[in-house]
C-alpha cells in the first residue's frame, strides 16, 4: 500500500509523503519541497489536495496550507510569455 | 485487429468528415474536429505517452485538460493535451517530444 | 557545563550554523516559524558563482565557502545535487564585453583564473548560444547545488549531532535581563539559552525591533521561471552580462522601472528543469510573481537561446533577498547586547555562503580565531552611536 | 483587445452573463481553454423528473448550441480553445494559443468551474482507467466507448449519472463500488456515507426501488437503511451498486485487464473474501472542487469552506469578490448543478452591468431569488450541505466586509 502513487506527474508515492512528514513537513509546500510532489505538469489540481487530507489527518493538522497559485496557471511555451 | 470503441447515438455531431492522421507513425483515421485523444481511443489505443518520470505507460485522466496525462508532440508542438486538441486532416501526433539539443545546436 | 545556544530561522543559514555549533559540542536548539527553508532558501537559485562577484570581503568567504561545498556532500552523509560544472558571463554587446573584461582584469588579481572566450570557444563549451553572442567569461570552478537539500542536510546533520529542531513556532520576543540576552518567548513558551542567535534573512529586523535595535536589512524580490523537465541542456551556470555590467559599473541607479532590473541566469537542476531568473526589484513582503518581469526574463533567455522558445515554463516563484546597504551580510556579536549573535543580510550569496556562515558563527561563539576578519560584517558598522 | 467585459469559462455561468451583460449593452469577450463552448453542460444528457413533462430531457449540447447562437447574436465574442494563464488586477488576462496575446477589460467574471478530486488506488495510473468527467465527456460528447466493461468505482451522484448514461450508450457497466479503505480514501470507503449520496441522486433514479431506498437513508430510518443492507446489492437500472463490496486494486501491466474486488463490512473494513472481476476500464469518482487558481493569482482573497467543496473565493450575495471588478459565478463559488450556475452567471451578470453603470434586465434581489429557485429544481445535489456552505460563505464576507470597513486590509 505505501508504493501507491499518489503524484501522478512526478511519480512521488505514499511512503515518500510519510518520510517527509516525518522530518517536519506540516504543509504541501514543505512535502513538495522534500520530494516534488506537485511540481509537475499539473502543478498539484490532481494530488495536492489529497496530499493536504493526508497531512491532515496523519498530523492531526486540521486543514493543511496548499501551495501558492502562481503565473502561469498552464504549461505555457516562453514564446507565449 | 483495431477494436472501434465508436458508440453510435442520436447526439452524433452531424457533418464531421472521416480524415486520416499518423500517430508515432502509424497510419489512423478519426473525424475532423474531435480531439486527438478520442480519435486515438476510437482506434482502440489507450497508451499515449510513456511517463518520463517513472517509465510507465500513461493516457487519458481527467478528459477535460487539467491533468496534463493526455498530453503528445502534435505537428511538431510538444506537450498538447490531445483531449482537447481537434483533429484535422493529416495531423502527425507522437509520444515523445523532439526538443532536442541537437535542434538547439545549429 | 555545555554552553546553550538558541538559533533563529531554520533556512540556510540558520541550519547550517546549528550543524557546525552541534558539531562543536554546543547544546543547539533551532527555532523556525513554519518549516526548513520555507523563505527565501526554498526560493532561490542555483548557482554558487565567485566570478561573479566583485574582489572584496565577501568574494574572499565566498572562496572559503566554495572549498568547504567540495566536501560537504560527504560531511553531511546527504546528496546534495552538487557539481562543480563551471560558470560563464555572456556578454552580448560591446559595452557589456568592455565592462565585463575590466571585471575578468580584477578578479585576475585576486587571485580567479577566469578565462575569456571567443563566440565559437562559447558555443561549444555551451551549445545553443545565438548567434549574436560576442564571447563569455569562463571558469571551471564556479559550482551548482540544490539549496533544498542543503537546507535539509545541514538540518539533519545538526539533529545527528545532538541539536533540538523546533518547527512552527514563531519567535516573538527576545527576552532580556539588563543589556543581555537571556533567552526567546514563541508562543506562550519561554526559552533561556546562554546566547541567541538570529539567522531569520529579511525577516530578522521584525524580531529585533522588541528591543529597539534596528537592522537595515530590506527584502529585494527576486522572480525566477521553472521549466518543464528537458534533456541535457545547460551543462554550467550561466548568466548575462547586462547585469553584471550594470551592477559593476555602479551604473544600477535603482531605476525605478523592475524590468531594467532584469538579468539573466540560467542553470539546469537533477531532475531537468531549468531555473530561469532574474530580477531585483524592492517590494516588500510580496511573493507574488508579476507578469511583466517574467515576459522580460523569458525575453532575455530565448534572445540568448533561441530554442527556448519551444520550452513550455510550468511555474513561477518569487524569494526575497535579504538585502544590507554595503552588499555584505551581518554577522557576528551585536556591540551593546550580550548574547546577541545575527547571520543574515546575505542578498544573493545565501547559497555560496551558507557553509562558511555556519562555520564562523560557531568558531566565534566558541572562542575560536575564524581565521577571518569578521569586522567588516559586524552590525557596528550601520551604528553611528551605540542604542543601548 | 479591448473590452468591458472578459469572461474566463464558456460553462453555463459564462455563457449566460454574458448574454444578460451583452443585452445591456456592454462588450463581452469569453475565453476558453477548450476546443467548444459548453464546458460540463456538454457531457449532460439525462431525464430531469424535477422538470415540467415537455421539458424532462435534459441535453447539454442543446442547451450549450441555444446559449452560444444567443451569444453570438447579441455580439459576444467567444474565444475558444484559447488559453488564460494569468490574470492581473484591472484587469489584463495574458493568452497563450491565440494571435490575440492579451485582452484588456473594466470588469472579469472568473466561471473556470471544477475540476476533479483524485482516488489514488493500486494501478490508477494505468491507460484504461479515467476520471468519472472523462467517462461522462468521452461517452456523451465525443461518442467514444473508454472500454468495453468498465467498473465505476466511488458511490456518488454524478458516478450514478455517468453510470446510467454509459449504460444508455451501450458500454457494459460491470457495476458501481466503494474503493477500499485506505490512508487517502477517508469517507469515500463508508459504505454509510456512500448511502447519504445515494439520497441525493434518489430524483434522479428512474428506478422506483432506489428512489424508495433513497427516501429512506434521507429520513431518520438511516440505520434500519444500513442494516437491512444484508441484500447483496442495490440495482440501478441492471447496474449492481454494492455497498458491501468495495474496489482494492486495478490490475493490469500495460492496461487495464481486471478489477479485484474485497467484501466489506457495513463500517467498511474487508472481510477477507476477495473476487477478480475482468474490465478493460475503470472511472473514478471522488469528486470536484472549484477551481480558484486564476482567482488567487488574481489577488482575490480565498477561504476554506468544505461545505461548498473546498478553497473558494471569497464572495458576496451578488457574486462580487475582494478583488475590484472581479466577480465569480459557476462552480468556483461551490459546486452545484448547471442549472445553478446558469442563475448565478445571470446574478453576476446583473451586479457587473450595475458596477459599469448600465441597466441590467432585472434587480439583483431578484436574480438572487432565481438562484435560490434554480437550486430547488436541481436534480443532483451533489454536496449535501451546500446551504450550510452558502450560509457560511454569507457570514465569513460580512466579517471581512467588517473588518474591511474598520480600516484593516481585506484579511482571510
Amino acid at each position: 500500500m505505501d508504493d501507491l502513487i499518489i503524484c501522478r506527474c512526478e511519480g512521488i508515492r505514499l511512503s515518500e509523503i510519510r518520510a517527509s512528514l516525518r522530518e517536519g513537513a506540516s504543509a504541501v509546500p514543505g512535502v513538495k519541497k522534500r520530494n516534488r510532489v506537485g511540481m509537475g505538469y499539473c502543478q498539484g489540481r490532481v494530488c495536492q489536495r489529497v496530499v493536504s487530507e493526508l497531512i491532515a489527518s496523519e498530523t492531526g493538522a486540521k486543514e493543511s496550507l496548499l501551495q501558492r497559485a502562481q503565473s502561469p496557471v498552464r504549461p505555457t511555451l516562453l514564446k507565449d510569455i | 485487429m483495431m477494436t472501434n470503441t465508436r458508440l453510435f447515438s442520436t447526439n452524433k455531431d452531424e457533418g464531421q468528415r472521416h480524415v486520416s492522421f499518423t500517430f508515432n507513425g502509424m497510419e489512423l483515421t478519426g473525424y475532423e474536429g474531435e480531439p486527438i485523444a478520442a480519435a486515438l481511443l476510437a482506434n482502440g489505443i489507450k497508451t499515449i505517452r510513456t511517463c518520463e518520470v517513472t517509465k510507465e505507460p500513461r493516457g487519458i485522466f481527467c478528459g477535460i485538460g487539467h491533468c496534463y496525462e493526455c498530453r503528445a508532440e502534435v505537428d511538431g508542438i510538444s506537450n498538447q493535451r490531445t483531449c482537447m486538441t481537434p483533429l484535422r486532416s493529416g495531423t502527425q501526433v507522437s509520444s515523445h517530444s523532439s526538443w532536442q539539443i541537437e535542434e538547439a545546436r545549429k | 557545563m555545555k554552553q546553550k545556544v538558541i538559533v533563529v530561522g531554520g533556512g540556510l543559514i540558520g541550519t547550517s550554523t546549528a550543524y557546525y555549533l552541534s558539531k562543536e559540542g554546543i547544546d543547539v536548539t533551532l527555532v523556525e516559524s513554519q518549516d526548513i527553508a520555507s523563505g527565501t532558501s526554498g526560493a532561490c537559485d542555483k548557482a554558487i558563482m565567485m566570478q561573479s562577484k566583485a574582489p572584496g570581503p565577501v568574494l574572499d568567504l565566498a572562496l572559503k565557502s566554495a572549498l568547504m561545498y567540495k566536501g560537504l556532500e560527504e560531511e553531511l552523509e546527504a546528496d546534495l545535487e552538487y557539481r562543480e560544472g563551471g560558470g560563464m558571463i555572456l556578454f552580448e554587446t560591446q559595452q557589456e564585453l568592455e565592462a565585463i573584461h575590466r571585471l575578468v582584469a580584477r578578479q585576475r588579481e585576486a587571485g580567479l583564473d577566469v578565462q575569456l572566450l571567443t563566440r565559437d570557444e562559447a558555443r561549444r563549451r555551451q551549445p545553443g548560444l545565438a548567434d549574436h553572442i560576442l564571447g563569455s567569461t569562463w571558469w571551471d570552478h564556479d559550482a551548482e547545488v540544490n539549496p533544498l537539500l542543503v537546507s535539509f542536510a545541514f538540518a539533519k546533520a545538526a539533529q545527528r549531532m545532538g541539536a533540538i529542531i523546533r518547527l512552527g513556532a514563531k519567535v516573538t520576543k527576545l527576552l532580556t535581563d539588563g543589556d543581555r540576552i537571556v533567552g526567546i518567548e514563541c508562543a506562550s513558551e519561554k526559552m533561556y539559552a546562554d546566547l541567541v542567535i538570529v539567522a531569520m534573512g529579511v525577516w530578522t529586523p521584525q524580531l529585533l525591533k522588541s528591543i529597539n535595535l534596528d537592522v537595515p536589512i530590506i527584502p529585494r524580490k527576486g522572480q525566477i521561471l521553472v521549466s518543464e523537465r528537458l534533456p541535457d541542456f545547460v551543462n554550467c551556470n550561466v548568466l548575462g552580462g547586462a547585469y553584471i555590467a550594470a551592477k559593476m559599473e555602479k551604473k544600477m541607479a535603482e531605476s525605478s522601472n523592475p524590468i531594467d532590473s532584469v538579468g539573466l541566469s540560467l542553470g539546469q537542476t537533477s531532475s531537468g528543469t531549468l531555473l530561469i531568473g532574474g530580477s531585483r526589484e524592492f517590494a516588500g513582503y510580496d511573493f507574488q510573481t508579476n507578469v511583466e518581469i517574467s515576459r522580460a526574463i523569458s525575453k532575455a533567455a530565448t534572445r540568448v537561446f533561441p530554442a527556448l522558445e519551444q520550452v513550455r515554463i510550468l511555474r513561477t516563484f518569487a524569494g526575497l533577498r535579504p538585502f544590507t546597504p554595503d552588499g555584505k551580510p551581518i554577522l557576528g556579536p551585536v556591540e551593546g547586547w550580550e548574547g546577541l549573535f545575527l547571520a543574515a543580510g546575505h542578498e544573493g550569496d545565501g547559497v555560496a555562503l551558507s557553509p562558511i556562515t555556519g562555520k564562523l558563527l560557531a568558531q566565534i561563539v566558541c572562542g575560536m580565531d575564524p581565521g577571518i576578519d569578521v569586522s567588516p560584517f559586524l552590525l557596528s558598522r550601520f551604528q553611528s552611536t551605540v542604542s543601548v | 483587445m479591448n473590452v468591458d467585459v472578459a469572461v474566463i469559462g464558456c460553462g453555463p455561468a459564462g455563457l449566460t452573463a454574458s448574454i444578460e451583460m451583452a443585452q445591456s449593452g456592454l462588450s463581452v469577450v469569453i475565453i476558453d481553454e477548450y476546443y467548444r463552448p459548453g464546458g460540463r453542460l456538454l457531457g449532460q444528457l439525462y431525464d430531469d423528473p424535477k422538470a415540467p413533462v415537455h421539458q424532462r430531457r435534459w441535453d447539454g449540447k442543446k442547451v450549450t448550441q441555444e446559449l452560444v447562437e444567443q451569444a453570438i447574436r447579441l455580439g459576444v465574442q467567444i474565444v475558444c480553445g484559447v488559453t488564460a494563464w494569468s490574470v492581473a488586477p484591472r484587469w489584463k488576462v495574458e493568452l497563450s494559443g491565440s494571435e490575440v496575446k492579451s485582452v484588456q477589460a473594466k470588469a472579469l467574471l472568473l466561471a473556470t468551474g471544477a475540476a476533479e478530486k483524485a482516488l489514488p488506488m493500486s494501478g490508477w495510473t494505468l491507460p484504461g482507467v479515467v476520471s468519472v468527467g472523462a467517462a461522462q465527456t468521452f461517452t456523451n460528447v465525443h461518442q467514444v466507448a473508454i472500454g468495453k466493461k468498465v467498473m465505476v468505482v466511488g458511490v456518488d451522484p454524478l458516478a450514478l449519472s455517468v453510470a446510467m448514461e454509459m449504460k444508455h450508450a451501450g458500454i457494459q457497466v460491470v457495476g458501481i463500488a466503494l474503493p477500499s479503505q485506505s490512508a487517502v480514501t477517508g469517507k469515500l470507503s463508508s459504505p454509510e456515507d456512500a448511502l447519504s449520496k445515494l439520497a441525493e441522486a434518489a430524483d434522479l433514479a428512474p428506478n422506483p426501488f432506489l428512489r424508495m431506498m433513497g427516501r429512506l437513508v434521507a429520513g431518520s430510518l438511516r440505520k434500519v437503511a444500513i442494516h437491512a443492507l444484508s441484500l447483496p446489492l442495490l440495482r440501478l437500472e441492471g447496474i449492481p451498486v454494492y455497498l458491501r463490496k468495495a474496489v482494492a486494486r486495478i490490475e493490469g501491466e500495460h492496461e487495464v485487464k481486471a478489477v479485484t474486488l474485497q467484501d466489506v463490512t457495513v463500517q467498511g473494513v474487508p472481510t477477507g473474501r476477495e473476487e477478480r472481476i475482468e474490465v478493460d476500464a475503470v472511472c473514478l469518482s471522488a469528486g470536484l472542487y472549484p477551481l480558484v487558481e486564476l482567482a488567487q493569482v488574481a489577488g482575490c482573497s480565498v477561504t476554506h469552506v468544505p461545505e461548498l467543496g473546498g478553497l473558494v473565493p471569497l464572495h458576496g450575495k451578488d457574486l462580487s469578490t475582494t478583488a475590484d471588478g472581479l466577480y465569480v459565478a459557476g462552480n468556483i463559488t461551490g459546486i452545484e448543478g448547471a442549472k445553478v450556475a446558469m442563475a448565478q452567471g445571470k446574478l453576476a451578470a446583473v451586479s457587473i452591468v450595475q458596477s459599469l453603470g448600465k441597466a441590467p434586465s432585472m434587480s439583483k434581489d431578484d436574480a438572487m431569488h432565481a438562484v435560490e429557485q434554480a437550486r430547488d429544481l436541481s436534480p443532483i445535489r451533489f454536496l449535501p450541505q451546500i446551504l450550510e456552505g452558502r450560509a457560511i460563505m454569507d457570514q465569513l464576507w460580512q466579517e471581512a466586509w467588517r473588518k474591511k470597513e474598520g480600516g484593516q486590509a481585506w484579511m482571510i
